[in-house]
């Protein structure tokens, strides 16, 4: 893993290098096209004439590899879970989460059910909790902007927990799963 | 020095060499790779010289070592020598004979180079088609038949061309061509270039090649890029040295271009296309390079012609580029062969991570092929097509532009299919092929790079050799060159290039990069253990869905409905088929006997 | 091996919501497919069992995220036949508006789908900003944007608010002037034209035996609606045409029928119908309650037995087979969603044969929602 | 050439190159804003693909497969600034008087051919399958393309892209002379830019966007910027051909006013070349790859083998020389 | 034909089932389970060519597992239902998809959610569930609630939270 140095330490402090990657990153969130749960309904509205998301740089990317943002919208099934955790893993670093709806908060409607997962930060780490069944594009919206301002005050670190406690959110995970490979 | 010891070395020494190697058994392609090593080390000597000499043995033959020969002697024995070289681990099986086969046809090739009278020309050509045949012979049967059939073939027409110069002037030398008519001429260049357009897989008779070139690897890349230009030595002496410009002239001219020659540019043109768009579809990767070899041929027919000094240049130009590139494609493609066993480009893929140096090779050979400018196959090719725009010719310069497009489809096939992808798991364990074999393709290689960055070289020589043709020498400089229309410094480029290249590289250098695994790969979230990701077999399968109406129309099944009918119709002779090879012989000889008597007759 | 394999989903923009379809190609046509689903079971029917019937309502909704209400609908008429409830005519009226408003949504959003699927973004920018006024009128209506928990057993949660219907009514004409500029951009686009005719056919022979309904079907040829076939609501009251293949008025009829084509023109024609009925529902809706008179929600008890409703969603027939044995929660309830059928079965039958480029139109063509799949 | 004069012109080349770097991520940036607009919504600022770029080549981690993989970019990279350096901009020669339009032909293919081969280089069948449409697609509009072109070099008599820019000023432009032909090239332009309807080796409802589906962080950041220059480089093209490369005052009277007039003339030109394919793309969905294929080989080389034989009539027949 | 004509041509018994909302008519029948074949294949020549669904019902108390087979006419627009039943502790029937291809898919589904095997349906197997490792989920006596705090709510959290950059 390697980290981002700065190219130009004589000209750059360091300090404003940072900032600079900062800005960079919160002004041009690419958002990985996953629809995990029902919270994807209202993705399109957010996407389009309406609400149009794409004023603040964010559009829908069709691979994890292009994309920085994870949206997990709603519920999460134990199936679903493991694609999510693969996905976030293939997403390249810095990376954000952002969860959708009641269910990853505590379960939800579905507190009982016997398929999806209760917690979602249990297993990757969430950066921004949307509640609300379903939260309206104004939510979502709001929560962009939210995740901009965490990003510029650096607080969005959800990437470098998951690099830090590694293991333990892979034990977590595999508690969840009888195998890793399909 | 004296001819004759010239012959020695060049024709002599090979055969000699063949029967020595023939007796070390295990290691004879070494040894002969010694001997092939011989004439290609000692041709460097021999730059610049113009020996000629009549021997008069009853009839005059005449052996002749000047710029041209020496040209093609450069191409043919750098080609044996590393086509040996490479067959040194290649070769498992009967390594004497191949050996010797190959040794044999390079002093066929090295005669008929050497020949400027029919008769020694003709007993060159068969030496060299007969070892063809076997060496073809060696793999399959079937496709030796089909070889020889057309080999066959080209002997006949050349031998019409040969008995209707000798009608007239009652001579065999080259030089001895007074005195024939305006028809004689164009009976003898017909009967010549058809027949030397053989060798050189023109549509509609290349129907030979797919086949042939399916043989053992190291064979055919010197069949491919050294033997099939023998065709464009013949097509060129007859119609730039035994005819002439004038006389070629005198057959009408449009635009400048002689009559005679356009319908074979023409030609050349459709049959680049029709090489290309065969080539496309192929999954055998021995066919694949076996239509792309049809195809280049055609540019260098083209070139031929055309016959202005541009277009002519080019089409030398090609012909070397094309001897070294697809040479080089062929050993590549035996490399791969020789590590895998495996013939389908579907069956291949990420051999390229296991075999670095090859890629690396083929990668520069296919540039070359499709006419990338960093290499020096894109100076043939705008030579060719700045000849063919500057005369304005609205049919062969389109044909020949797609048909390079159509060159990027087919590299793209072999370098996606055979080195890139997904590598599958019992490739695993591919080692990289071993040094000869590197060794080999990378003296091949050479040429290429050094004439990208300096054509003025090549094109030095290739200027002398048309001067010594009579048409007007090219303009080049040492590193540029120019056309009536145009003009291209490869130094420039190649400055520029690197500068930019280097700019991407600090872009690129500032981050480093993590390797991961090959399935650590987007596939919408599901991680499979096991999956097949090669997506190679039926590459171009929308291309060839929308052309299927067109491709049913094979000129190779229109041959074999030919063939079937001769079948149907004769089955009583067909009892004649014995499986005896003397009596084989002995219909061959018929059949010549009655070739030339209708040929004495028509006349 | 000859083939590769590709996945379509989970993660995939062409993959209709959150399912995978695992394809075998060759060059680029498909040579097999199988459909996996369960990336968002959730278990519904398990959870039914444990809550009870009213609270039931607003679990359901859940099940068909786009079009929510068939749920509601069809789970209500269940339990009302169960009851052997007459729910006074307001209340079908109503239930009409919500399930029609429902349905425009549904084809808007499947119309946009197809059209994103072969690149027209404009389309779905253009759809789904459109469909937000009829979100806009659910909310007003129900109070929720995409889950409305609206219909009950008994009938709707309250009557329609002060204005509501001429709301609707401008919502109506704005849509319909808007549809000429669907037809330019998309309807009759040369293009659309090219891909959409004889791609992804169903054997019009095997189109009933495979279980498809709703409009792949009348894209088949059959004018079959659940609107006709069993009317519930107000439908029985209600005058409108079932577009089915070849009548398509004034679009050409292109193709041999139960192919993409067919498909999106016959929901682009069902829109002007659902405006259609909506306006005569404007006109003709009755006054009078709009619920019956409900016992205490807690200790509801349903009489044991069986009942079977089933409604006309945007994708086909929905319907409840609920199963009481006299308590206090269904003893069981199955869901039968069309896109069990389409996802699946059709969709593996089809695809062999289908170009890759063609795979997600035909995936969203047939308007695959994985959540009734798996519920 | 002395030593400075040399430093001169590759510092000039430099500026231009960098320059129009930034006018094709501005370029993407307002077609993104456009497209926006058409679509009734508000849409990202014009600059919002200067922040991609710089977001995605300061990403923290980035992965790759192999070696092969790194090709993609630094050859795309590269293979378009060359190309790019080898194009007169507004006026200004750059290399052009040392090669010519073949030359400039074929390096138009390095980056092409780089690309593929790191795409190539990931075993995702996608990436294969893309770079298959996009050489289907090449094919597809290179035919009525080469038509085009031939008709220009027969009409102009030259191969070279500075005379033929000189030779438009003194006769007439492209468009004016040979109308047909820039329509087909206009038709191919649409395919050579990979808009839609021709988008088809990116789709990404088909092939998760094709080629690019393994390249992440600075790979996919130097390959935008490698389609920042290469909108350029298509429109400029165009623009060169047809429009007279926006030479409207000569630089031998005028100096150095003549270079900014003509470089704003350009500017605004290829400004409207990239228009017209940005408005295409907002209102077509795209063809399958056969069907281009067939679209291509149909009617844009039927009007370019027409204009082909009006340059043939005009120059041989008529005797019209520029 | 009508419903009820067949019913009484086949000698079984049927009953209606209540109907409100919607208008068409809906029987019930229940019918032996090697019978059942015949009995579908008699419905779809009789125009009943829509298969409608496939539910399972676990009798718990009576030990019993019910398939509904549940057919559709377009030609006299009624509803059927066919119920067989099987015991519960080891349920078993053939597979009915020759009859109508997406009997195999509910068969899939029920086989995972009930545990019914269904003999010649090779696809049973993991369908909608993924790495399940307990009883079939939909049988009455799997507690779910159980399962869901032994498997979900004893997964432990992960601090870190807060942590700085």
């Amino acid at each position: 893993m390697t980290d981002n140095p700065n190219p130009l330490p004589s000209i750059i402090p360091e300090k404003d290098w940072k900032k600079i990657q900062r800005m960079l990153s919160k002004r041009s969130l690419w958002m990985i096209h996953f629809c995990t749960g029902c919270g994807a309904m209202e993705m399109p509205p957010t996407m389009t004439s309406r609400y149009d998301m794409e004023r603040f740089g964010i559009i829908p990317m069709a691979t994890p590899r292009q994309a920085d943002l994870l949206l997990v919208t709603g519920y999460v099934a134990v199936k679903t879970l493991k694609r999510i955790v693969r996905v976030y893993e293939q997403m390249q670093d810095p990376k954000y989460v952002i969860s959708f709806g009641s269910c990853p908060i505590n379960g939800g409607l579905y507190w009982d059910s016997y398929n999806t997962i209760k917690r979602l930060d249990k297993y990757i780490p969430v950066d921004l909790y949307i509640a609300g069944c379903m939260p309206r594009p104004e939510a979502i919206m709001d929560a962009f902007l939210k995740l901009m301002k965490d990003i510029d005050e650096g607080r969005a670190d959800g990437w470098l927990r998951y690099r830090k406690y590694y293991d333990k959110y892979r034990a977590n995970q595999m508690r969840v799963f009888k195998r890793w490979d399909e | 020095m004296e001819i004759l010891g010239i012959f020695g070395i060049f024709v002599l020494v090979p055969l000699i060499g063949s029967v020595i190697a023939y007796l070390f058994r295990k290691y004879a392609v070494a040894v002969a790779a010694i001997f092939a090593a011989v004439p290609s080390i000692a041709l460097y000597p021999f730059y610049d010289t113009n020996v000629s000499r009549i021997i008069n043995i009853g009839v005059k033959l005449n052996l002749t070592l000047d710029p041209t020969t020496w040209f093609f002697m450069l191409m043919l024995d750098t080609l044996a020598f590393s086509a040996l070289l490479f067959a040194i681990p290649y070769i498992k099986k009967a390594q004497g004979n191949f050996a010797t086969l190959i040794l044999v046809a390079l002093a066929g090739a090295n005669g008929v180079l050497m020949a400027r009278d029919f008769l020694s020309l003709y007993i060159f050509w068969e030496m060299m088609s007969w070892a063809t045949y076997l060496l073809i012979l060696r793999k399959s049967g079937e496709y030796a038949r089909r070889y020889l059939l057309f080999g066959v073939l080209s002997a006949y027409f050349i031998i019409m061309g040969i008995g209707i110069v000798y009608y007239y002037t009652g001579s065999f030398l080259y030089s001895a061509t007074t005195g024939i008519p305006m028809s004689g001429w164009f009976w003898i260049l017909l009967f010549l270039v058809l027949g030397f357009g053989v060798k050189m897989a023109v549509v509609p008779l290349h129907v030979w090649a797919p086949y042939a070139y399916c043989a053992e690897q190291p064979f055919v890349a010197f069949l491919s890029g050294g033997l099939s230009k023998l065709g464009t030595f013949g097509i060129l002496m007859a119609m730039y040295s035994i005819a002439g410009i004038s006389i070629l002239q005198g057959f009408g001219t449009f635009r400048g271009v002689s009559l005679f020659g356009y319908p074979f540019a023409l030609l050349g043109a459709i049959t680049a296309f029709i090489g290309t768009v065969l080539a496309i579809f192929q999954d055998d990767l021995r066919k694949l390079l076996a239509y792309s070899s049809i195809g280049q041929l055609g540019y260098v027919m083209v070139g031929l012609g055309l016959g202005t000094s541009l277009a002519l240049g080019g089409a030398i130009f090609h012909a070397f580029n094309h001897a070294f590139f697809k040479s080089l494609l062929f050993l590549g493609a035996g490399a791969v062969i020789y590590r895998t066993g495996k013939y389908k480009i579907s069956e291949m893929g990420g051999l390229g991570y296991k075999m670095p140096f090859t890629f690396l090779f083929v990668l520069f050979a296919i540039f070359a092929l499709a006419g990338i400018p960093i290499t020096s196959g894109f100076i043939s090719k705008w030579m060719l097509y700045e000849a063919a725009i500057a005369k304005k010719f609205v049919f062969i310069a389109p044909l020949m532009l797609i048909a390079s497009v159509g060159a990027f489809l087919y590299c793209f096939r072999i370098l996606y299919g055979v080195f890139l992808g997904q590598l599958s798991e019992e490739h695993k364990d591919v080692k990289e092929a071993p040094a000869p074999m590197l060794a080999a393709m990378f003296i091949l290689m050479l040429p290429l790079v050094i004439f990208s960055i300096v054509p003025g070289w090549i094109l030095g020589w290739i200027s002398k050799i048309l001067v010594s043709m009579g048409l007007k020498p090219l303009e080049y400089s040492t590193f540029a060159y120019y056309s009536p229309i145009g003009n291209a410094n490869m130094l420039i480029m190649w400055i520029a290039f690197m500068l930019l290249f280097m700019v991407s590289m600090i872009i690129f250098m500032m981050k480093k990069a993590r390797v991961v695994d090959q399935l650590d790969n987007y596939l919408a979230g599901e991680a499979p253990t096991q999956v097949q990701l090669h997506a190679a077999h039926n590459f171009y399968k929308p291309l060839k869905d929308t052309w299927a109406p067109v491709l049913k129309y094979s000129i190779n099944r229109a041959y074999e409905k030919f063939s079937q009918f001769f079948v149907e119709g004769f089955k009583e002779i067909r009892k004649m088929y014995t499986e005896n090879p003397q009596d084989y012989a002995a219909y061959m000889g018929i059949a010549f006997l009655i070739f030339v008597l209708v040929g004495w007759w028509l006349l | 091996m000859k083939e590769f394999e590709i996945f379509v989903g989970p993660q995939h923009v062409g993959a209709t919501g959150n399912m995978m379809y695992h394809v075998w190609v060759d060059g680029d046509t498909v040579v097999k497919a199988e459909t996996h689903v369960g990336y968002l079971h959730r278990a519904f029917e398990k959870l039914m069992e444990r809550r009870s019937w009213l609270m039931n309502v607003a679990l359901i909704p859940r099940i068909c995220v786009p079009e929510p209400d068939v749920n509601e609908a069809s789970y209500a008429m269940a339990v009302e036949s169960l009851m052997n409830w007459d729910i006074p005519e307001r209340a079908k009226y109503i239930r009409s508006i919500v399930l029609e408003l429902a349905r425009l949504s549904g084809h808007l959003l499947a119309i946009s789908g197809y059209a994103g699927a072969i690149g027209l973004y404009t389309v779905p920018q253009w759809l789904i900003g459109d469909r937000d006024y009829l979100l806009d009128l659910f909310e007003q209506l129900t109070g929720g944007r995409v889950y409305h928990i609206f219909i009950f057993p008994g009938g709707v949660r309250w009557d329609l608010p002060d204005g509501f219907l001429r709301k609707l009514g401008k919502v109506l004409d704005y849509l319909e002037s808007r549809l000429k500029l669907y037809d330019d951009l998309l309807f009759q686009n040369k293009v659309f034209f090219e891909r959409a005719p004889d791609v992804g056919v169903i054997p019009k022979d095997k189109a009933i035996e495979w279980g498809v309904t709703g409009p792949n079907l009348r894209a088949c040829g059959y004018a079959y609606d659940v609107r006709r076939v069993d009317p519930y609501a107000a439908y029985p009251d209600l005058d409108f045409e079932i577009p089915h293949y070849p009548k398509f008025g004034e679009f050409e009829v292109l193709g041999h029928g139960c192919d993409c084509y067919s498909r999106m023109v016959v929901r682009r024609l069902e829109i002007e119908q659902s405006i259609r009925i909506l306006r005569q529902i404007i006109k003709k809706i009755p006054d009078g309650p709009h619920t019956l008179k409900l016992p205490n929600p807690i200790a509801w008890k349903v009489p044991a037995g069986y009942a079977y409703a089933r409604v006309e969603s945007s994708k086909g027939e929905f319907g409840y087979l609920v199963i009481s044995d006299g308590g206090k929660v269904p003893y069981r309830v199955h869901v039968r969603g069309p896109s069990y059928t389409h996802g699946i079965n059709v969709m593996e039958k089809i695809a062999p044969g289908l170009n890759i480029a063609d795979f997600a139109p035909t995936a969203f063509s047939l308007d695959v929602c994985p959540p009734d799949i798996e519920r | 050439m002395s030593i400075v004069n040399i430093l001169i012109q590759s510092t000039l080349v430099a500026l231009y190159l960098f320059l129009a770097i930034c006018i094709g991520l501005l370029f993407m940036g307002i077609a993104r804003k456009v497209t926006a607009r058409i679509q009734n919504r508000v849409g990202p600022p014009i600059y919002q693909n200067f922040i991609d770029v710089g977001k995605l080549l300061a990403k923290k981690t980035n992965i790759k497969h192999n070696w092969i993989f790194d090709f993609a970019p630094l050859f795309a990279l590269a293979g378009v600034l060359l190309a790019l350096a080898y194009l007169p901009m507004g006026g200004y020669k750059m290399l052009s008087g040392t090669g010519d339009l073949i030359l400039l032909l074929y390096i138009i293919a390095i980056p092409a051919l780089g690309f593929a081969l790191g795409s190539g280089a990931s075993a995702n069948p996608n990436a294969g399958v893309g770079v298959m449409r996009a050489l289907t697609l090449m094919l597809s509009y290179e035919m009525p393309f080469l038509l085009v072109l031939l008709a220009l070099m027969i009409f102009y008599n030259t191969a070279s892209l500075s005379t033929l820019l000189e030779k438009q000023m003194s006769f007439a432009w492209g468009i004016v002379a040979l109308p047909i032909s820039a329509l087909a090239a206009d038709i191919a332009l649409q395919g050579m830019m990979m808009e839609k309807p021709f988008d088809i080796p990116i789709a990404p409802h088909e092939i998760a966007s094709g080629p690019l589906v393994e390249f992440g962080g600075k790979y996919l950041g130097m390959l935008m910027l490698y389609s920042a220059g290469s909108v350029v480089l298509e429109t400029t093209l165009f623009v060169d051909l047809f429009l007279g490369g926006g030479v409207v005052l000569n630089p031998a009277t005028y100096g150095v006013v003549a270079y900014v007039v003509n470089y704003l003339v350009w500017f605004a030109l290829i400004f409207v070349v990239w228009m017209i394919a940005v408005f295409i793309n907002a209102v077509f969905p795209r063809f399958r790859i056969e069907q281009a294929f067939k679209f291509y080989w149909k009617w844009p080389t039927v009007i370019a083998a027409i204009g082909l034989a009006q340059a043939y009539i005009m120059s041989v027949f008529l005797g019209v020389i520029p | 034909m009508k419903a009820i004509e067949i019913f009484k041509e086949l000698g079984i018994e049927y009953e209606e089932m209540k109907v409100k909302g919607n208008s068409t008519p809906r029987y019930r029948a229940k019918v032996e389970p090697d019978k059942l074949e015949e009995i579908i294949k008699k419905f779809k020549t009789q125009g009943f060519k829509h298969f409608v669904a496939l539910s399972c019902v676990d009798w718990i108390k009576e030990g019993n597992m019910e398939l509904i087979y549940h057919l559709f006419s377009y030609d006299t627009l009624e509803d059927v239902f066919l119920s067989i039943y099987l015991p519960r502790d080891e349920p078993k029937y053939k597979t009915l998809r020759h009859l109508f291809p997406q009997i195999e898919t509910y068969e899939r589904e029920v086989h995972e959610m009930f545990g019914v095997e269904f003999e010649g349906n090779d696809r049973l197997g993991e369908f909608i569930l993924e790495d399940w490792n307990d009883m079939p989920p939909m049988r009455k006596d799997f507690d779910t609630v159980k399962y869901v705090k032994e498997k979900y709510e004893s997964v432990p959290l992960v601090e870190g939270r807060g942590d700085k950059q």
